[in-house]
């Protein structure tokens, strides 16, 4: 059986030292190996950003496409092959800014597909512009004068727009962060780890003691109900989206297992050759 | 045959019925069309789009004629008119001795100096006789084929396959209409005109199809079983055709939010093993530059199918052009390998569809089909589709891996080959793990900016096509001492054909070649073609002449002369004919 | 002073006879007049659908841009000219499909405009495809056997994102609808007006009387408070997002007043040459 | 000038500064090259990219020249080394005689044979003693100008102007490490190597400026109020610059959701009456393809600047290249009227943005200012920037409207027009109301899909630039008696002309035409050029040569042959000189 180990590969990361991103990798990492997954039947889809390299430095398939359309490419991923492990991840700008669109249609669409967001609250790898989750008011080089637009907040969002399994965790709290990314990986269905990853380099405000200072563990309240849609909502709007553990679950079939049809046995491995059968009577509705 | 009455005889015939849009206009063409179909006639069956939902004209004009025919004829035989619309808007169409059917209830009238003859049938009433107002189509095609002289029987094969499910009564019902039609026609009509075809030469083992049906089956057969797509008007129907079919293979279609979610879906599907495809026109086609990148650069095959509509942007959403040729050929930044098929009959569609799947996976790039508005939707007689002709071959395609012979190294995915094609490994097989990313990487797919690295890469990306002719990149007819040469692409080769047969048969030493591979374009093949002419001339649907200036571009030298129309309108044989006549 | 009949033309829409988009225009053009506003004033931007060909069917400025592009076009605009009324319009489609992320990074941006959307629960225009907004289980031309994916909430998702305005109308409350648009235009920010408007050709299911059947209007409730934005997101989570009237209102300054060194003289009016003094400024720096 | 040593007189220097990135070497190099800017010197900066953000080695070019030069020297004369990895990754340039200057902290050694001379100081300890390791920079460059025989004041107004807002001290401190590494040069240093420069001939009134500031303030000049973008490199800093600089003219700049909302938000801004504009690379361009083509359709003026890098796909996106030109020309769908300009300059990236906006307003279509990212990135000496060149013209713009001249109609947005270009008001004129669409439309903006209209619409916006070549199309440079012509565009100009000028100076006879508007094609103008040629060589950095198939595409009809290198880096004028040696 696959240990953390074999989920790690040769390349050094080229994220600065310190970045957030570091321990959403040995996270997944760590919860890939407790999970039981070999590195084959796995596959990282990510988009373009710090976090985006994140494919690249996980020992299982990686696919990094363009930037925005991580989403996209992962649920075809899933449909083309329903026994790997689909992760998508990337960062703020990739997910919330260029690809909002794509992450509110994939939870509407509800493939079992984990999302993983390194929520740094700025772009990183294009040197520091205010991000869409960038709070009101946020200076940054884009926002000398500070941030005239008000942040999205994902998990909100996210929830108004039904999602299925809602966490957020914090790159400063790793085994929670893995058990997180465990559980999400379990449910059937779309599930969205959204992380607060801090940026070291460009945001001089949610740094690492910014967030210490301001998250509230969800864990910590033995009364917290993360099956009530309602008081999910509430809880994350009294928090302004800052708290942390499982906020959302909800069991529902996913996807693929609703698709008229859908064999249990991937795509990627049937025979492609039509049946003589059912060309006969496709071709027969033309004649 | 009717005793007593003077027969027309005719090679070919061409009918047209004229109403508003949402009166069934289009069921009653098909209907028509598809029974002369089954007759064994060659059939082309073209309708009027607009972008209007209901209300507004429309027709849909069928030709019938005992050779293949891929256009419309000029004139007209036969006009069915539900509306007084429908006589003014096509009267012009009609040629001498050309009959209008028109319906009693909006008291229909020729205009002044009309050559046609006029029968005044009383369509809605003899409708509500066999059971319902709604069936008038119905009787009009009744009084049609007593016009043509053919039994009402043969609409018996279609009514039924149309009906069968909403019961024997209904069926029943929509046949006596159509012998109500028949019997008024019969009883009141005279003698004017009566028209006869030809009998037919086809074998009646004919199919009948529109180039998305055939583009739908097409890849069913090639074993394309991940389609996401947005609606796009000429390109929906493809999606709505696999929607239908994809739970008999176990595949699935996804209308995705919109087309970048499409193709960037495609690209995952495949990447993942599958065999997908998206299809889309002209707006959607742009919003997909990117991702087209990034399958070139990931050498991840997929199928785009754009049908070219009126551009530019919305700009004629419903009516034909061929003027994405620059976006599909130039349309993404960076340099990638593209293959670019362009079919021209609902039958190459089906084939050049499995074949860019084939493509897709041996050359490890996207492959576009290029359709064209007149070619997606018009439907037309196709020769019987054959199964044993399709071949399933997936290229370099690995599925399994012998993990020792990679010494703790990634899988190369991306290895430096002879031909520039790399084995390609699915996730899920083990030791096959390697990295897919669309920055540039080096032969395990890391990212790798290195200036030796880039300038490789770039090279065996773009080595695969290099230098390479597809089989069958164009299609040649004509005499052996040709003067002029005429170049053509997509949906123009009906027209173009009957104007070379029109000109050929005056005297005139024409060819006719045309081109089914736009990338990698087919210049040496071409040439020898147009070296040998003493007059080029590309004919294609756009404003600046596309075609011919890529011609330019891909190195063909000799000069041409172009003949473009972008109206909306695919040609007309005739009007083409006199254009081209001006010109040979 | 211009009447409703000023803001008619002489264009006669090619929606189906009995299409809900004719109320929509109509309440468009009473709310104009009722705002004791002049036709080129007014600036309508639509999308591509049915329900985009709006622009052309009132007698103001009207731009009809590309299929979910309505607000960013909208937008820019606004900022050209303040001065204008900006209206942006269109489908369900085109604004929760193809437009959902413009849409949600409109309400962050908050802009002074009004969008009104014809929700109809259905492509339109391409005749009849499943939209964003359509239910689990729908069945149409690409969902015979049933939508599979879930309906996005569209007021609940702005909501979630922060919207400062936003009502539902229906196509049959076109005095109602009248009143929520004036009051959309008025308010000084990003409103949405969210409108059942049935499509009478293509959605079998939601149709006039099922919408009679099913909605709540929201102003048959006197306890009904608009400003707290937990209870109207219950509320329209209780009522399945089927209740109509004012859900939510919250003032605060526009994108526009926030906007560093902006003029209230509109840019579109103003002298474009550069200050020799500003450029002799800008010039030392590369000194 | 310091007794008993030997100096080697310059007329050009080159200059390196490496270590790792976020060390500040960019600064260091910046700080340099202004420096020797101010004293008259022309100067060309170019930074080693690299798509991390910190560590990696970077490094920043410097060249000093007393004429001016478009491109990094081949060579080396001084490298300023922070790491080990510096001198190993950089040794290979250095020119014989060449210095080395190291951080003694990394017991800096130089390779096996290399020809260089090592002066090994102890930055980061003198630093310290200036106030702050941080400064090491600082006194590298002291220590550079003791090596140039130069004095450490001429950095003294670069460091005031730097650091003056954070007060007199660190100003002080650092002049005082300067001083310190300009010392310690003194003291320790032999009289193995010593360089001195010639004169500058140059006036001092230079500015030093990188494509994207004069891009960014040019728009600013030429009365761009509205702004929407994307972050991407190499075009960020074209909205950085102008975020910074909006407040002050009134206008706006919108960072948006992605490219898509960027291109809309510009076209609803100039159909409100804005001088509008959005900047954006290769991927943001391909997202930007259905828009442009709505503007072409609209004939909305909004201008898009590509700064192209890396390609396909993500490619190399901090590297150089020019392989966009297929998509700006070509990449939307349907056919729109479309200006695309090329400045191959700093200067000319300032006045070609102000006759961007210009001619977007005089043709109403869209026009694409494309760069590349050499040229976008790299600083280099600018002439004296004249806002009295500068003219707004608005063209065919109609501010106030008879409505009595209309008897009720809309206003003619579309009327045709002898040139195609029709009266264009904006919203919020009485009288002036019509409508827009992407959908193909009549004079007053109505869809309208009649056959006629559609061609006389397509005619009427194609003909506003048919025939047409703009003033200043292409320069061209050499002796009258060329045999060779050499052909480019953008940043490659810098590298051509030294190479031309060293073959001719060797008794070729070559000549040079770089084209500054790709659309439209200056093909009249080019051919002259070409046709009296032997030999015609394109140079550009793309692996297809597209410029050279663009030139046959718009007819110009003489063989070519490439040069072309696609390596992410720019030629080297001494490597494009070599390879034109063997093809002239
Ligand atoms: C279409 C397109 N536009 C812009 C870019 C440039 N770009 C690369 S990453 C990025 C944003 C990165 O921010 P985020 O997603 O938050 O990731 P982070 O770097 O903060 O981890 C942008 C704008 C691109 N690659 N593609
Ligand atoms: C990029 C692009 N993709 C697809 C289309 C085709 N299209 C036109 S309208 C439409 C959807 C219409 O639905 P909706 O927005 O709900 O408007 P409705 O017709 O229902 O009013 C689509 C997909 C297009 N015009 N552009
Ligand atoms: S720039 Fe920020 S997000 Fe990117 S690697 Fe550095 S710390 Fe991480
Ligand atoms: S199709 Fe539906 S939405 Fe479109 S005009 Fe007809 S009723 Fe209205
Ligand atoms: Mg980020
Ligand atoms: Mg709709």
């Amino acid at each position: 059986m696959a240990t953390v180990k074999d989920f790690r590969n040769n390349v050094r990361p080229n994220w600065c030292p310190g970045c957030g991103d570091f321990s959403v990798q040995a996270a997944i990492q760590r919860a890939l190996a407790n999970l039981g997954l070999e590195p084959e039947q796995v596959a990282v889809v990510s988009g373009i950003g710090c976090s985006g390299r994140i494919s690249g430095y996980i020992n299982t398939y990686g696919f990094h496409g363009v930037h925005g359309r991580a989403l996209p490419a992962a649920q075809g991923l899933k449909l083309a092959n329903r026994d790997l492990t689909v992760i998508a991840a990337g960062g703020d700008g990739d997910g919330f800014g260029i690809g909002l669109g794509h992450f509110i249609h994939a939870v509407r669409r509800n493939l079992d597909i984990t999302y993983i967001v390194m929520d740094n609250q700025i772009y990183g790898l294009t040197k520091g512009q205010t991000s869409p989750t960038s709070a009101h008011g946020f200076k940054a080089k884009t926002t000398p004068n500070g941030n005239i637009e008000h942040a999205v907040g994902p998990v909100q969002v996210a929830l108004a727009a039904g999602i299925g399994f809602v966490a957020q965790g914090f790159s400063s709290e790793i085994n929670q962060l893995t058990r997180l990314v465990e559980e999400a990986i379990r449910y059937k269905g779309f599930a969205l780890v959204n992380v607060f990853s801090p940026c070291v380099t460009f945001n001089k405000v949610n740094t690492y003691d910014w967030f210490k200072q301001h998250i509230v563990n969800l864990e910590e309240d033995p009364a917290y109900d993360p099956t009530d849609r309602v008081r999910a909502m509430q809880k994350v709007l009294e928090t302004g989206g800052l708290c942390i553990g499982l906020i959302y679950k909800e069991e529902r079939p996913s996807y693929e297992e609703l698709i008229p049809g859908f064999k249990p046995e991937p795509i990627a491995w049937q025979n492609l050759e039509l049946d003589p059968a059912v060309f006969e009577e496709c071709v027969r509705e033309f004649a | 045959m009717i005793r007593g009455v003077t027969h027309r005889m005719l090679e070919e015939l061409s009918w047209k019925v004229g109403g508003q849009q949402g009166e069934g206009i289009d069921s009653t063409g098909e209907t028509f069309a598809t029974a002369l179909n089954r007759r064994g006639y060659y059939v082309y069956g073209y309708r009027h789009f607009s972008s209007r939902i209901k209300g507004g004209h429309t027709n849909y004009k069928v030709r019938v004629s005992t050779k293949r025919r891929l256009a419309s004829a000029d004139y007209l035989d036969i006009l069915i008119a539900f509306d007084q619309e429908s006589i003014d808007f096509n009267i012009k169409e009609l040629r001498p001795g050309g009959v209008v059917i028109a319906d009693e209830k909006f008291h229909p009238a020729l205009p002044e100096g009309a050559g046609a003859v006029l029968y005044t049938v009383p369509f809605t009433q003899l409708a509500e006789t066999a059971g319902s107002s709604i069936m008038k189509n119905m009787v009009a095609l009744g009084a049609s084929v007593y016009v043509l002289d053919l039994p009402v029987d043969i609409f018996a094969g279609v009514i039924h396959d149309t009906f069968a499910r909403k019961g024997q009564k209904v069926v029943d019902q929509n046949m006596e209409a159509i012998r109500q039609g028949y019997n008024y026609m019969k009883e009141h009509g005279d003698n004017r005109a009566k028209l006869q075809l030809k009998p037919a030469a086809g074998s009646g083992q004919h199919l009948f199809m529109m180039g998305n049906d055939a583009i739908g089956l097409g890849a069913l057969t090639a074993g394309c079983r991940v389609m996401a797509a947005y609606p796009i008007t000429p390109a929906s129907d493809i999606m709505e055709y696999l929607i239908k079919k994809m739970p008999k293979v176990g595949g699935v279609v996804v209308q995705t939010e919109d087309e970048i979610a499409a193709i960037n879906m495609i690209i995952g599907a495949a990447y993942g093993g599958a065999r997908a495809m998206t299809a889309t026109s002209g707006p959607g086609l742009s919003l997909m530059m990117e991702a087209i990148g990034l399958a070139g650069m990931t050498e991840t095959p997929v199928v785009i199918v754009d049908t070219q509509r009126g551009g530019p942007s919305t700009g004629l959403p419903t009516k034909h052009e061929q003027s994405d040729l620059y976006a599909v050929l130039f349309g993404n930044h960076g340099e990638i390998p593209k293959i670019v098929l362009a079919p021209s009959t609902a039958e190459e569609c089906f084939y050049e569809t499995v074949r860019a799947f084939n493509l897709a996976e041996q050359y490890q790039c996207p492959v576009i089909v290029i359709t064209d508005l007149a070619l997606s939707l018009a439907k037309q007689t196709v020769e019987p589709l054959r199964l044993e002709a399709v071949q399933i071959d997936r290229g370099k395609l690995v599925r399994e891996v012998d993990p020792s012979h990679l010494n703790g190294q990634l899988f190369k995915r991306y290895a430096f080959t002879e031909d520039g094609i790399s084995p390609r490994v699915i996730p899920g097989v083990k030791g096959g793990i390697h990295h897919v990313t669309g920055v540039e990487h080096n032969e395990v797919g890391r990212p790798d900016e290195s200036a030796a690295n880039r300038a490789r890469m770039m090279h065996k990306r773009l080595k695969k096509l290099e230098g390479v002719e597809l089989e069958g990149s164009l299609s040649f007819n004509g005499p052996e001492d040709y003067e002029t040469l005429i170049v053509g692409f997509g949906s123009s080769r009906g027209p173009i054909e009957e104007a070379v047969e029109r000109l050929n048969s005056e005297g005139r030493r024409v060819a006719h070649a045309h081109i089914k591979v736009l990338a990698p374009f087919p210049t040496k093949t071409l040439s020898t073609y147009t070296e040998k002419a003493h007059n080029v001339v590309v004919v294609e649907n756009n404003a600046t002449g596309q075609l011919s200036k890529i011609m330019k571009f891909f190195g063909i030298s000799v000069p041409t002369r172009s003949v473009t129309k972008f109206d909306g309108n695919p040609f007309l044989p005739g009007e083409l004919y006199q254009e081209l006549k001006g010109l040979v």
